[in-house]
C-alpha cells in the first residue's frame, strides 16, 4: 500500500460544491430563458448564446493568459453571468455590444478582482449598467418581436410598462390613463411584458427562485426583505398619492424586479453573509430601487440599487456579525 | 485700474497678517513638545520598519533611543554598525558595536535526506503543521518546508528551494530576526557572518539519540562527539545528542567538518577541498565510526520504522 | 543649509510673509489690469461671432435687454441692421430644463420670425448625448433653420411637436426647444420694436 | 425643501468624488482603513464647512466690494484654507494624538485637497446665498465622507481577499471607484 | 414542539453507524503494550518503573504529579522492556513505557467479579481521590483528567450533572454499545458522580438515532432518583459540551468560560462507566471500548481493548483492508486525528479507529471562497470561519482574537459544508495557536 | 563633485517625470484634473501645459527665494507663490484661449491645490538650486502633460471614436459613452496604472 494520508480534521466532506450550486442556478433560470425565446424569438436565442459564449471565452482567456491560473469554466459561474447579462438586455441588441458587455462583466467586474468569489460587484449588473450608460439608444429600444414565434406578439412593442408610466407621469398624464396603456397585472405576471429578455415573466422567475430556495442554494432572507421593502416603501407613497405613485404590485411584477429579487440580489459573492446582514441588504436594495423608479431619471432602478448595496456589503458584514454562542445568556442563573 | 493693484496688495496683506496672527496664537496655545532629535534619528534610519531592532517600527526605535539617552541595547540590524556609528554624533552617544550577523538554517532535512513517511493533505503553513504532525520525513525538529520564514522576510533575503523544499538564506540578509521568530520549530538562528562570510555550523536540531535521529534523516547530527573531540578551541558542545558550535569561539579551522560521520556540519564560503554540493550533500560514504554506531540501533526501532514506512 | 535659513521668529515670519504676499498682490493686480480688456474683448467677441453665425448680412447691432414672460432671468436681444435697415434679430436665450441644468443658446430670426440659425453658447450636457445639439458634434440643430415657430410646433415629437429629438437625449432636445420657444416669445415681444 | 434638494444633489447625484472629480487624492490615499476614513471625513466636513463660511464672508465683504473677486479669489481662498487646516492640525495634535497619528500626512494634504478649494469656488459660481452655501458644502462633504467610508470598507475587504498582483492597490481602487461611479449614475435625475 | 437541540448552526452528516449492532467483544491480550506517558490533556506523567521491572495488571506505572495530569496504570502483566520515546500516532516521539506481556496477572485489589455493586459508601472527597488514583480521564475525546472537574472551585455551585451519551460523530458506536450493554453500571456510576458533586439532578443526553439506548437507560434510570434521560434531535456537534448544555438546559456558556459557569459538569458515558469501575471495583482505567469501522473494514466491530494494544492488531482483527485504505483516523471522521502510523498504541482517548478508502482520503480541491456564508450558518459557536481563516493566515492576531477565534471548538462543521473545499479549520487552528501565543505573552508582561 | 555629473543628472532629472516618477502613474498626485479634464486629448494637453507652466515658474521662484523664507511660514509662502502663478495662467487663458478655458472650467484655479505643484515645491525646489528646480519642474510638468494626453487620447478614442477631435471611424459613429464620463475615467486610469506598473517592473 501507499503512504497514509495525513490531514487535519474533519476527514469527510458534505459533498456540496461550487459547481453544484452554480449549475443549480442555471437550472432555475431555464424556464424564464425558454419563455424569453418563446416571446422574443430567435433574437433572444442569439443574445443568450452570444452572451454566454463570450463570457466563457473571456473568462478562459483572462485566467489563462493574464492571471495565469487554471481556468475554472466548469464551475458555471461564467455561464450564470452570461445568461443574466442576456436577461438584462433587449433581444435586438447587436452582437458587438453584447460582447463588450461580457468583456466588462467578466474582465472588469470579475477577473480584475481575481476571479470567482473575489469580486465586490455583481458582474452581470456591472455589464448591464455599463451598456445602459454607454449605449442608451440600443439599450432602450425594445424590439418589435421576431416573426419566428408568432404568439403573444402584439403586446411587446415600444417602451416597457415602466417606461410608459415614467414618461407619462413626467408629462402629467393621469395615472388611470397610464394604467390602461400597460398590460394588466395578470398579463405582467404571466409573461406578456415588454423589455429585456429576463423581464418577460414574473411567474417563471418566481418559480426559478422557489426552486433555488428548495435546493437551499439561496436563503429566504434577501428575497423576502427585498420584496417586503419594495411593497412597504412604494406602498406608503401609493397610499399618500395614488395619482402620482404607482401601485406597489405593479412595481413587483414589472422590469427586472423578480430577476433582481431571486437571481441578482442573491448572488452570494456580492451579498452579505449573515442572515441579519442579508435582511438589511435586501431592504436597502428595495428602498433604493423605489427611490430611483419614483424620482430618478431612469425608469428602472434594480440594477443600480443592487450595485450600490454591493458596495456596502463589506460594512454590512462588519456590522452584522452572526449571533455568537453564549452572548445573550450571560449566566444560567 | 491702479486702485485695484493697491487694493489687491492691501487685502492680501491683511489676510496674511490676520491669519498669521491667529495661527501664531493657536500654535502657542496647543503646543506639543517633542524632542526634535526623534525626527532627526528617524530620518537617518532605513525606514524598513522591520522590527528587527525589537521596536514597533523605526519611529518607535528612534523614540526609544532618544528617550533612553543611551545607545546601549539599541541596534538597527538593517543599517548595521555604519548606521549606528553615524547616529552616535547626532545624539552625542556612543553606539554599541555588533558583529554583522546572518540567518542560518539549522536543518538539512531535504526530501532526499529525510524521506517522506506519509502524504500530507491540507494547509501547509509551518505553524499549523507543527502541531499536527512531525515533519514529512518524520523528524520532529526539522524544517516543515511551509516557508513561513520566507514570508516573514521583508528583505527578499530568503526563498524556498523547490528541490530540497528547504528555505535558503541569501547573502543580502540583514539579520533582522524576523524569520527566526517566524519559524515555529526554532531552527533558524542568527550567527556571526564570520570573516569573508565564512561560517561553520551544525545543520541539525535533532535532539534524539543517534540511531533514532538517523532513522528519519541521513544527515542528522547523531551526537557522536567526534567533532567535540577534534575541536581544539572548546567551541563545540553536545547536549541532548546534538552538537552546537559556538560562533564566538569557533576559529573556522574546519576540523570538525571532516570528522562528522553524517555530514551534519556545514561550511559556507570556504574554498572547496573536495568538490561538494553545498546544500544537497550526497550521503557520505559510511565511515567506520558510523558502522559502530549503526550496530546500536535497536531492533524494535528499526522494525517500527520499517513498519511505518511500509504502510 | 539649515544655518542659512532665517530664524522663525515672529517678526521675521510676519514681515517676510507680508513681503511675499504684497509682491504677489502687486503682480496679480498688474496682470489683471493688463488682461482685463482682452478678456472683456474675448467675451464680447464670442457673442459677436455667435450673432454673426445666426444672422447674416448686417453691419450693426443694437442690444436690448428684456424680461421674458416665463423665465427667471432677463434675455438679451441683438437687433441687427444693415444700413439702418432691420434685417433680423439674434436672441441670446437660455433654458433650465437641460439634463445638467441651464444652458444658453443664440437663436437668429429674420424679420418674419423665421429661424435663420441657432448656436449653442455654453452647455454642460453629457458628451456623446446631449452635446449633439452643438453643431460641432452633429447636424441635429440644422432642422430648426427655416422653421417659423408660428407654424412649427417647437416641441419634440414625443410631446406632440414637430421636432425630431436627439436619440436618447430627449431631455436635451426638449430643453433646446424650450430655449428656442423662449427666444421666439421674446422676439415677438420686443424683437422688432424699433421697426414698428 | 430647497435645502433638501441641494443636499441630496450634493451627496448623491453630483457626488464630489464620483461625478465631480474633486478630492481624489485623499480619496485614494486615506481610504485603506475605515478608521482613518472616518477621521479624515470628519476633518474634511469640519474644514470644508469652516472654509466655505470664511471664504464666503471674505468674498462678499471684501473682494466683491473692492472688485478683486476676478483675480484674488483663488489666492485669498487658498490662504485662508491653508491657515484653517494648519489650525485644525495643531489642535488635533494636542487634543487627539491617536487620530493625528492615524491621519498622518493627510491632514496637511487637506490643504491640497482640491475638494475644499473647489467647493468654495463652486459655491461662488453657483451664486448661492450664505445658507445655501453652507448646506451645499455640508452636503458635498457628507458625499465625500460617504464615498470615503464606502470605499474604505471595500478596500479593507479587498486587502483581505487578496488581489491579482498587478491590480493590487491603486489600480483596483480606481476600478472600484469607476464601478461605484457607474452605480451612482442611477441617481441621475433625482433632483 | 420538536426535539431539543442546540440553537446555533449545526450540520447533519451521514451517520454511517455500521457497527451499531455489533456487540462489544473482548479483545485478546497483545504481546507487547506501549503506554505513552502523555495520554491525557495536561502535563505528562512521570514513569515509576524502569527496564526490567515486572508489573501486574492495574499496577501504576507512571504518576501524574501536576495538578492537571493523570496516573497511568499497566493494562497487562509482564516485564518492562524499555522506557524511551516511541513514535506516537502523529509521528512525534513521546516518552513511553513498553511492556512485554507475560500472562495475565491482575493486581489483587481489583474486583474482577461480574457482580454489580449498587451501594457506594465513600464520601464525596474520597470518591474524588479514588478517581484520581485510578487515572480516570474524560472518555469523550478530550481526555481531560476527571478528578480536576470534580474539584469544584470555591464560589461555584453545581446544579446539574450532564452525561454525554450523544455520540454525534458519524461511524462511532462505542458509547452506544456501552449504554446498551453496561446500562446498569453506568447509571450507578452516575449516582456516584452525583454524590461526589453533591448534586441531585443528572441528565443523560442521547440523540434519538439511538432509540434502543434511550429506552434502555430510561428504564433503568426510573429506579434511581434524580436521573433523567432526554432524547435529542440528531445534529452534529451536539456532543460538544457547550452545545449539549444549550440543548438540554437552554443555557449558553459565556465565551471563554467552563461549564461550571452555568452550574454544570459534563461527562461522557464512558467516563461514568470508568468511574463505576474505579469506585466500586477499584479498577483503574486500563481498558476502553474502541469502535473499528470504515468502508474498508469487512466486519465493523466494537472491542473492549486493553490500553497499549497496537492499533494495527485491531484493524487486522476487524478485517481492515489496508490496501484500499488511504487514511486511518483515531476517533471519528469529524474530530479525529489521522494517523501517521498504525503501529501506535491504543490510548485512553482512542474511541474509534476509522479506515477511509483511498478515493475519499484526499480533500476536495481548494477553490476561492465564494462567500456563500454556509460556514457561518453552520458554525455552532456563531463564528465566521471564512473570516477567521483569512485573518489567521494574514497574521492579524488582534483581529483574530476579537473575532473570538478561541471560541472555536474545532468541530469541523465549517469545512464539512464549504462548497469550495477551503481548509478553514486548518487555518483557524493556526490562528488559535498564534493568538494563544499572543495571549500568553501578554499575560507574561 | 556636483559639477561632474551635472549634465547627466539634469537629463535624468528631466526624464524621470515621464515614466519612472511620473506624477500621475507613479506618484499618484494630481488625480482630480487627471480624471476631470481628460475626456478628450486636447483638454488633457491644455491642462497639462497650464500645469507645466505653473510648475516650472513656481519651482524656479521658490528655489530662488527659499533662503529668504523662515521655516515656519514656508508652506504659506509657497502657496502664495503658486497661487499667483495659477491666477496668472487663469487670466491669460481667459484672455487668449477662451474656448479651452470654458472646457477646463474649475480645474484651472484648482492647479493651486494640485498636489504635484506643492509636492515638487516642498520636495525639490525647497532643497535644490534654481537650475535643477527649473528642470525638475519642466520635466514633471511634461510628465504630467504626457499622462494627461495619453489618458485623454484613450478615453476619447474609446468614448467618442475620435482622437484630438478627429473621428477616425465614421463621423456619425459614437463610442462607448462611459469612457467620456466619470466611471470611464476611473476605469481607464486604473488599467493604465496597472499596465505602467507592469512595464516599470520589467524595465
Ligand atoms: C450619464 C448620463 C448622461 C445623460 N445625459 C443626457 C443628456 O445630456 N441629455 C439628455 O437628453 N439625456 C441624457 N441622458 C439620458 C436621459 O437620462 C434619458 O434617458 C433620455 O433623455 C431619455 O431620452 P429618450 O427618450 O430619447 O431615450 C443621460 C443619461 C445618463 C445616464
Ligand atoms: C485548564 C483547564 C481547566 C479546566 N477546569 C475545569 C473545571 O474546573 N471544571 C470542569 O468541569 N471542567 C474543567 N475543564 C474541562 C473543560 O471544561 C472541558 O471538559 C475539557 O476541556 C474537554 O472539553 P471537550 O470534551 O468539550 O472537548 C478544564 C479544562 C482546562 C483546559
Ligand atoms: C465538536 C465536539 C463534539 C463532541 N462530541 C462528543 C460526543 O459525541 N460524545 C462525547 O461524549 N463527547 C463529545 N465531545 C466532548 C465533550 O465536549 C466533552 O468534552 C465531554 O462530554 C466531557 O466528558 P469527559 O470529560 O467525560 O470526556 C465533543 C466535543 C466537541 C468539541
Ligand atoms: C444564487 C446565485 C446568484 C448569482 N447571481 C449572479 C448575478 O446576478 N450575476 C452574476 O454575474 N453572477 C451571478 N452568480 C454567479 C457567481 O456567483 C458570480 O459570477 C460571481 O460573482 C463571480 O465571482 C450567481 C450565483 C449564485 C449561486
Ligand atoms: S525553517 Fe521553519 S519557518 Fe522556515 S520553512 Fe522550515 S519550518 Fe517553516
Ligand atoms: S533572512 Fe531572516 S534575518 Fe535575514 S533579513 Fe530575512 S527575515 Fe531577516
Ligand atoms: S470548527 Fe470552529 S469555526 Fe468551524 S464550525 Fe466548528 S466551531 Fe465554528
Ligand atoms: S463555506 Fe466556504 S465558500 Fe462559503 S463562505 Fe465559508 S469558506 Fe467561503
Ligand atoms: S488633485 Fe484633487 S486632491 Fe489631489
Amino acid at each position: 500500500m501507499g503512504l497514509l494520508t495525513v490531514s487535519g480534521s474533519p476527514h469527510i466532506h458534505g459533498g456540496l460544491s461550487v459547481k453544484k450550486l452554480m449549475w443549480g442556478v442555471v437550472i432555475a433560470m431555464l424556464p424564464a430563458m425558454l419563455a424569453s425565446f418563446y416571446f422574443f424569438g430567435l433574437g433572444a436565442l442569439k443574445v443568450t448564446v452570444v452572451a454566454v459564449l463570450s463570457a466563457l471565452i473571456f473568462e478562459y482567456l483572462i485566467s489563462k493568459f493574464i492571471l495565469k491560473q487554471q481556468p475554472q469554466l466548469q464551475d458555471g459561474s461564467a455561464v450564470i453571468t452570461g445568461v443574466l447579462l442576456a436577461f438584462n438586455v433587449p433581444s435586438n441588441l447587436p452582437c458587438w455590444i453584447i460582447i463588450i458587455g461580457a468583456l466588462v462583466s467578466i474582465g472588469i467586474a470579475k477577473m480584475s478582482f481575481g476571479g470567482i468569489g473575489k469580486n465586490i460587484f455583481n458582474p452581470a449588473l456591472v455589464g448591464r449598467v455599463f451598456l445602459l450608460i454607454s449605449f442608451p439608444v440600443q439599450m432602450t429600444s425594445w424590439p418589435v418581436v421576431d416573426k419566428a414565434f408568432p404568439m403573444g406578439l402584439d403586446a411587446i412593442t415600444g417602451p416597457t410598462p415602466l417606461g410608459i408610466v415614467k414618461e407619462g407621469l413626467k408629462n402629467g398624464e393621469p395615472m388611470s390613463d397610464l394604467m390602461n396603456q400597460v398590460p394588466s397585472y395578470t398579463q405582467l405576471f404571466l409573461g406578456q411584458n415588454g423589455g429585456s429578455l429576463g423581464e418577460v415573466s414574473a411567474l417563471l422567475l418566481l418559480l426559478g427562485g422557489l426552486y433555488m430556495l428548495y435546493r437551499k442554494i439561496i436563503t429566504w432572507h434577501i428575497p423576502i426583505s427585498f420584496m417586503g421593502s419594495v411593497l412597504i416603501f412604494s406602498g406608503i407613497f401609493w397610499l399618500i398619492d395614488p395619482q402620482m405613485y404607482v401601485n406597489p404590485l405593479f412595481h413587483l411584477v414589472t422590469g427586472g424586479m423578480m430577476l433582481g429579487i431571486f437571481f441578482m440580489a442573491t448572488d452570494m459573492v456580492t451579498s452579505p453573509m449573515t442572515p441579519r446582514g442579508q435582511i438589511v441588504f435586501g431592504a436597502g436594495v428595495g428602498i433604493i430601487t423605489i427611490i430611483i423608479r419614483n424620482w430618478g431619471a431612469y425608469p428602472e432602478g434594480v440594477s443600480f440599487a443592487i450595485l450600490i448595496m454591493n458596495a456596502l456589503v463589506p460594512h454590512i458584514n462588519n456590522f452584522f456579525k452572526p449571533i455568537r454562542f453564549g452572548k445573550e445568556i450571560k449566566n444560567g442563573k | 485700474m491702479d486702485s485695484s493693484i493697491i487694493n489687491a496688495i492691501i487685502t492680501m496683506s491683511a489676510i496674511g497678517v490676520v491669519s498669521a496672527i491667529i495661527l501664531f496664537f493657536i500654535a502657542q496655545k496647543f503646543k506639543v513638545i517633542e524632542d526634535p532629535r526623534i525626527d532627526i534619528v528617524e530620518e537617518a534610519l532605513p525606514k524598513a520598519n522591520c522590527g528587527g531592532c525589537g521596536y514597533a517600527g523605526c519611529r518607535a526605535f528612534a523614540e526609544g533611543m532618544v528617550k533612553a539617552g543611551t545607545m546601549e541595547g539599541f541596534f538597527c540590524p538593517v543599517g548595521g554598525n555604519d548606521l549606528m556609528k553615524s547616529l552616535g554624533p547626532l545624539l552625542g552617544l556612543i553606539p554599541e558595536e555588533k558583529a554583522p550577523q546572518i540567518a542560518v538554517l539549522r536543518c538539512n532535512g531535504s526530501i532526499k535526506n529525510s524521506i517522506p513517511k506519509f502524504e500530507y493533505d491540507g494547509d501547509h503553513t509551518c505553524s499549523f503543521t507543527t502541531n499536527l504532525t512531525a515533519g514529512l520525513g518524520g523528524c520532529q525538529f526539522g524544517c516543515l518546508g511551509g516557508g513561513e520564514c520566507v514570508d516573514a522576510c521583508n528583505f527578499d533575503a530568503m526563498y524556498m528551494d523547490p528541490i530540497t523544499n528547504l528555505p535558503v538564506v541569501k547573502d543580502n540578509c540583514v539579520a533582522c530576526n524576523a524569520c527566526v521568530l517566524a519559524c515555529p520549530r526554532n531552527i533558524l538562528e542568527l550567527r556571526n557572518r564570520g570573516p569573508k562570510d565564512k561560517r561553520i555550523y551544525v545543520a541539525c536540531m535533532n535532539e534524539e539519540k543517534g540511531p533514532l535521529a538517523k532513522l528519519n534523516c541521513t544527515v542528522a547530527c547523531i551526537g557522536c562527539n567526534a567533532c567535540v573531540k577534534v575541536c581544539n578551541f572548546d567551541a563545540i558542545h553536545v547536549n541532548n545528542f546534538l552538537a552546537y558550535i559556538d560562533y564566538e569561539k569557533c576559529t573556522l579551522c574546519r576540523k570538525c567538518v571532516e570528522v562528522c560521520p553524517t555530514d551534519a556540519i556545514h561550511e559556507i564560503n570556504f574554498k572547496p577541498r573536495v568538490p561538494k554540493v553545498e546544500t544537497e550533500k550526497n550521503t557520505p560514504q559510511p565511515k567506520e565510526k558510523l558502522l559502530v554506531v549503526e550496530k546500536e540501533i535497536s531492533k524494535s526501532d528499526t522494525a517500527e520504522f520499517e513498519a511505518s514506512s511500509n504502510n | 543649509m539649515a544655518s542659512k535659513k532665517p530664524e522663525s521668529n515672529f517678526v521675521n515670519m510676519v514681515f517676510r510673509l507680508l513681503l511675499i504676499v504684497s509682491i504677489s498682490g502687486l503682480a496679480l493686480g498688474y496682470v489683471y489690469t493688463q488682461t482685463y480688456e482682452v478678456i472683456e474683448a474675448a467675451n464680447a467677441e464670442k457673442i459677436k461671432s455667435a450673432i454673426r453665425e445666426v444672422v447674416k448680412g448686417f453691419d450693426k447691432t443694437e442690444t436690448i435687454r428684456i424680461m421674458p414672460t416665463d423665465g427667471t432671468d432677463s434675455i438679451t436681444l441683438y437687433r441687427a441692421t444693415s444700413n439702418g435697415k432691420w434685417v433680423g434679430t439674434a436672441v441670446e436665450t437660455y433654458t433650465d430644463k437641460g439634463f445638467s441644468g441651464r444652458f444658453s443658446i443664440m437663436v437668429g430670426f429674420d424679420t418674419l420670425g423665421t429661424i435663420t440659425n441657432t448656436m449653442v453658447l455654453s452647455h454642460k450636457e453629457t458628451p456623446g448625448l446631449g452635446d449633439k445639439m452643438d453643431i460641432s458634434k452633429s447636424k441635429w440643430s440644422l432642422q430648426f433653420i427655416g422653421k417659423n415657430p408660428e407654424t412649427t410646433k417647437l416641441k419634440v415629437k414625443k410631446d406632440g411637436g414637430d421636432v425630431d429629438a436627439i436619440t436618447a437625449a430627449t431631455i436635451s432636445s426638449r430643453a433646446f426647444c424650450d430655449a428656442t420657444q423662449r427666444a421666439y416669445d421674446s422676439f415677438k415681444q420686443n424683437g422688432g420694436k424699433k421697426h414698428e | 425643501m430647497e435645502y433638501v434638494i441641494i443636499i441630496i444633489s450634493a451627496i448623491f447625484v453630483n457626488n464630489i468624488v464620483f461625478s465631480q472629480f474633486l478630492g481624489i487624492c485623499p480619496f485614494l490615499g486615506v481610504s485603506t482603513k475605515t478608521e482613518t476614513a472616518l477621521g479624515m471625513s470628519a476633518a474634511v466636513i469640519f474644514v470644508m464647512t469652516l472654509a466655505t463660511l470664511v471664504t464666503y464672508l471674505i468674498n462678499y465683504f471684501i473682494l466683491v466690494p473692492l472688485q478683486l473677486d476676478k483675480f484674488l479669489q483663488t489666492i485669498s481662498y487658498i490662504l485662508v484654507i491653508a491657515a484653517l487646516v494648519q489650525m485644525v492640525e495643531i489642535i488635533l495634535k494636542k487634543v487627539s494624538p491617536a487620530l493625528y497619528q492615524a491621519l498622518g500626512i493627510y491632514l496637511p494634504l487637506i490643504t491640497t485637497n482640491c475638494a475644499v478649494l473647489g467647493v468654495t469656488i463652486i459655491v461662488v459660481k453657483k451664486s448661492y446665498d450664505l445658507g445655501e452655501s453652507i448646506v451645499y458644502t455640508v452636503g458635498i462633504s457628507i458625499g465625500f465622507a460617504l464615498a470615503l467610508v464606502i470605499f474604505s470598507g471595500i478596500r479593507e475587504h479587498l486587502d483581505l481577499m487578496g488581489m491579482p498582483k498587478g491590480m493590487r492597490g491603486i489600480p483596483i481602487a480606481l476600478i472600484v471607484a469607476g464601478i461605484l461611479a457607474l452605480a451612482f449614475m442611477g441617481f441621475t435625475g433625482l433632483v | 414542539m420538536g426535539l431539543l437541540t442546540f440553537k446555533i448552526g449545526g450540520i447533519h452528516p451521514l451517520e454511517n453507524k455500521m457497527s451499531a449492532q455489533a456487540a462489544i467483544e473482548e479483545f485478546p491480550l497483545p504481546t507487547k503494550a506501549v503506554f505513552p506517558l502523555s495520554q491525557h490533556l495536561g502535563v505528562p506523567a512521570k514513569a515509576l518503573v524502569k527496564r526490567g521491572d515486572t508489573v501486574k495488571v492495574g499496577q501504576i506505572i507512571a504518576k501524574g504529579e501536576a495538578f492537571i495530569s493523570a496516573d497511568i496504570h499497566s493494562s497487562v502483566s509482564g516485564k518492562v522492556a524499555k522506557v524511551e520515546p516511541v513514535l506516537d500516532s502523529s509521528g512525534f516521539r513521546r516518552e513511553s513505557v513498553i511492556i512485554d506481556v507475560e500472562g495475565d496477572e491482575w493486581d489483587e485489589s481489583i474486583d474482577r467479579s461480574p457482580e454489580i455493586i449498587k451501594e457506594c459508601k465513600l464520601e464525596s472527597s474520597e470518591i474524588v481521590k479514588r478517581i484520581h488514583a485510578c487515572g480516570i480521564v474524560g472518555m469523550g475525546g478530550a481526555t481531560f483528567p476527571t478528578q480536576v472537574k470534580y474539584m469544584v472551585p470555591q464560589g461555584k455551585t453545581v446544579e446539574y450533572l450532564i452525561i454525554n451519551g450523544v455520540e454525534c460523530e458519524p461511524y462511532l458506536t462505542s458509547d452506544h454499545r456501552l449504554m446498551l450493554e453496561k446500562g446498569e453500571e453506568l447509571i450507578i456510576g452516575i449516582t456516584i458522580m452525583m454524590k461526589s458533586l453533591k448534586v441531585d439532578k443528572a441528565i443523560i443526553g442521547i440523540e434519538n438515532n439511538k432509540p434502543d439506548a434511550i429506552a434502555h437507560l430510561s428504564k433503568i434510570a426510573a429506579n434511581y432518583k434524580g436521573i433523567s434521560v432526554v432524547s435529542l434531535k440528531v445534529q452534529y456537534p451536539q456532543g460538544g459540551e457547550k452545545q449539549l448544555i444549550d440543548a438540554v438546559l437552554k443555557r449558553q456558556i459565556p465565551s471563554g468560560k467552563l461549564p461550571i459557569e452555568v452550574g454544570c459538569v459534563v461527562n461522557n458515558v464512558g467516563t461514568a462507566f470508568a468511574i463505576y469501575e474505579a469506585v466500586q471495583k477499584n479498577k483503574p482505567l486500563i481498558e476502553r471500548i474502541v469502535t473499528v469501522t470504515g468502508k474498508t473494514v469487512s466486519k465493523p466491530s466494537n472491542y473492549k481493548v486493553r490500553i497499549g494494544t497496537p492499533i494495527i492488531s485491531l484493524i487486522e482483527k476487524a478485517g481492515g483492508n489496508m490496501e484500499s485504505t488511504g487514511k486511518v483516523i483515531n476517533g471519528g471522521p469529524m474530530m479525529g486525528k489521522s494517523l501517521i502510523t498504525v503501529d501506535a498504541a491504543v490510548t485512553k482517548g482512542t474511541s474509534g479507529i476509522l479506515l477511509i478508502e483511498n478515493e475519499k482520503s484526499k480533500r476536495i480541491p481548494i477553490l476561492n471562497c465564494i462567500r456563500c456564508g454556509k460556514c457561518t450558518s453552520v458554525c455552532p459557536m456563531g463564528l465566521e470561519p471564512h473570516l477567521l481563516s483569512i485573518i489567521s493566515v494574514n497574521g492579524m492576531n488582534e483581529r483574530t482574537e476579537k473575532e473570538r477565534v478561541m471560541d472555536c471548538i474545532e468541530c469541523g462543521s465549517c469545512v464539512y459544508t464549504c462548497p469550495s473545499g477551503r481548509p478553514l479549520l486548518d487555518n483557524i487552528r493556526l490562528g488559535k495557536r498564534n493568538v494563544g501565543i499572543m495571549i500568553r505573552n501578554r499575560s507574561k508582561k | 563633485m556636483e559639477e561632474k555629473n551635472m549634465n547627466n543628472n539634469q537629463i535624468k532629472n528631466f526624464l524621470k517625470g515621464f515614466i519612472k516618477e511620473n506624477p500621475v502613474f507613479v506618484l499618484l498626485l494630481g488625480m482630480c484634473p487627471t480624471l476631470g479634464v481628460t475626456s478628450s486629448a486636447i483638454n488633457g494637453l491644455g491642462m497639462g501645459l497650464a500645469t507645466t507652466f505653473v510648475l516650472f515658474m513656481s519651482n524656479v521662484f521658490i528655489s530662488a527665494i527659499k533662503g529668504f523664507i523662515p521655516d515656519k511660514v514656508r508652506i504659506p509662502s509657497f502657496i502664495v507663490v503658486i497661487a499667483s502663478f495659477v491666477t496668472i495662467v487663469d487670466l491669460l487663458m481667459q484672455a487668449y484661449t477662451p474656448a479651452l478655458y470654458l472646457q477646463l472650467g474649475i480645474f484651472i484655479p484648482l492647479i493651486v491645490v494640485n498636489c504635484i505643484v506643492l509636492g515638487r515645491a516642498e520636495a525639490f525646489a525647497a532643497k535644490n538650486n534654481v537650475w535643477s528646480s527649473a528642470i525638475d519642474g519642466f520635466g514633471m510638468g511634461l510628465g504630467f502633460t504626457f499622462a494627461l494626453v495619453v489618458l485623454g487620447s484613450i478615453r476619447e478614442m474609446l468614448g467618442s471614436g475620435a482622437i484630438f477631435g478627429y473621428k477616425f471611424i465614421n463621423p456619425d459613429a459614437d463610442g462607448i459613452l462611459v469612457f467620456v464620463l466619470a466611471p470611464g475615467a476611473f476605469i481607464t486610469l486604473g488599467y493604465l496604472i496597472a499596465i505602467i506598473n507592469k512595464i516599470r517592473k520589467t524595465v
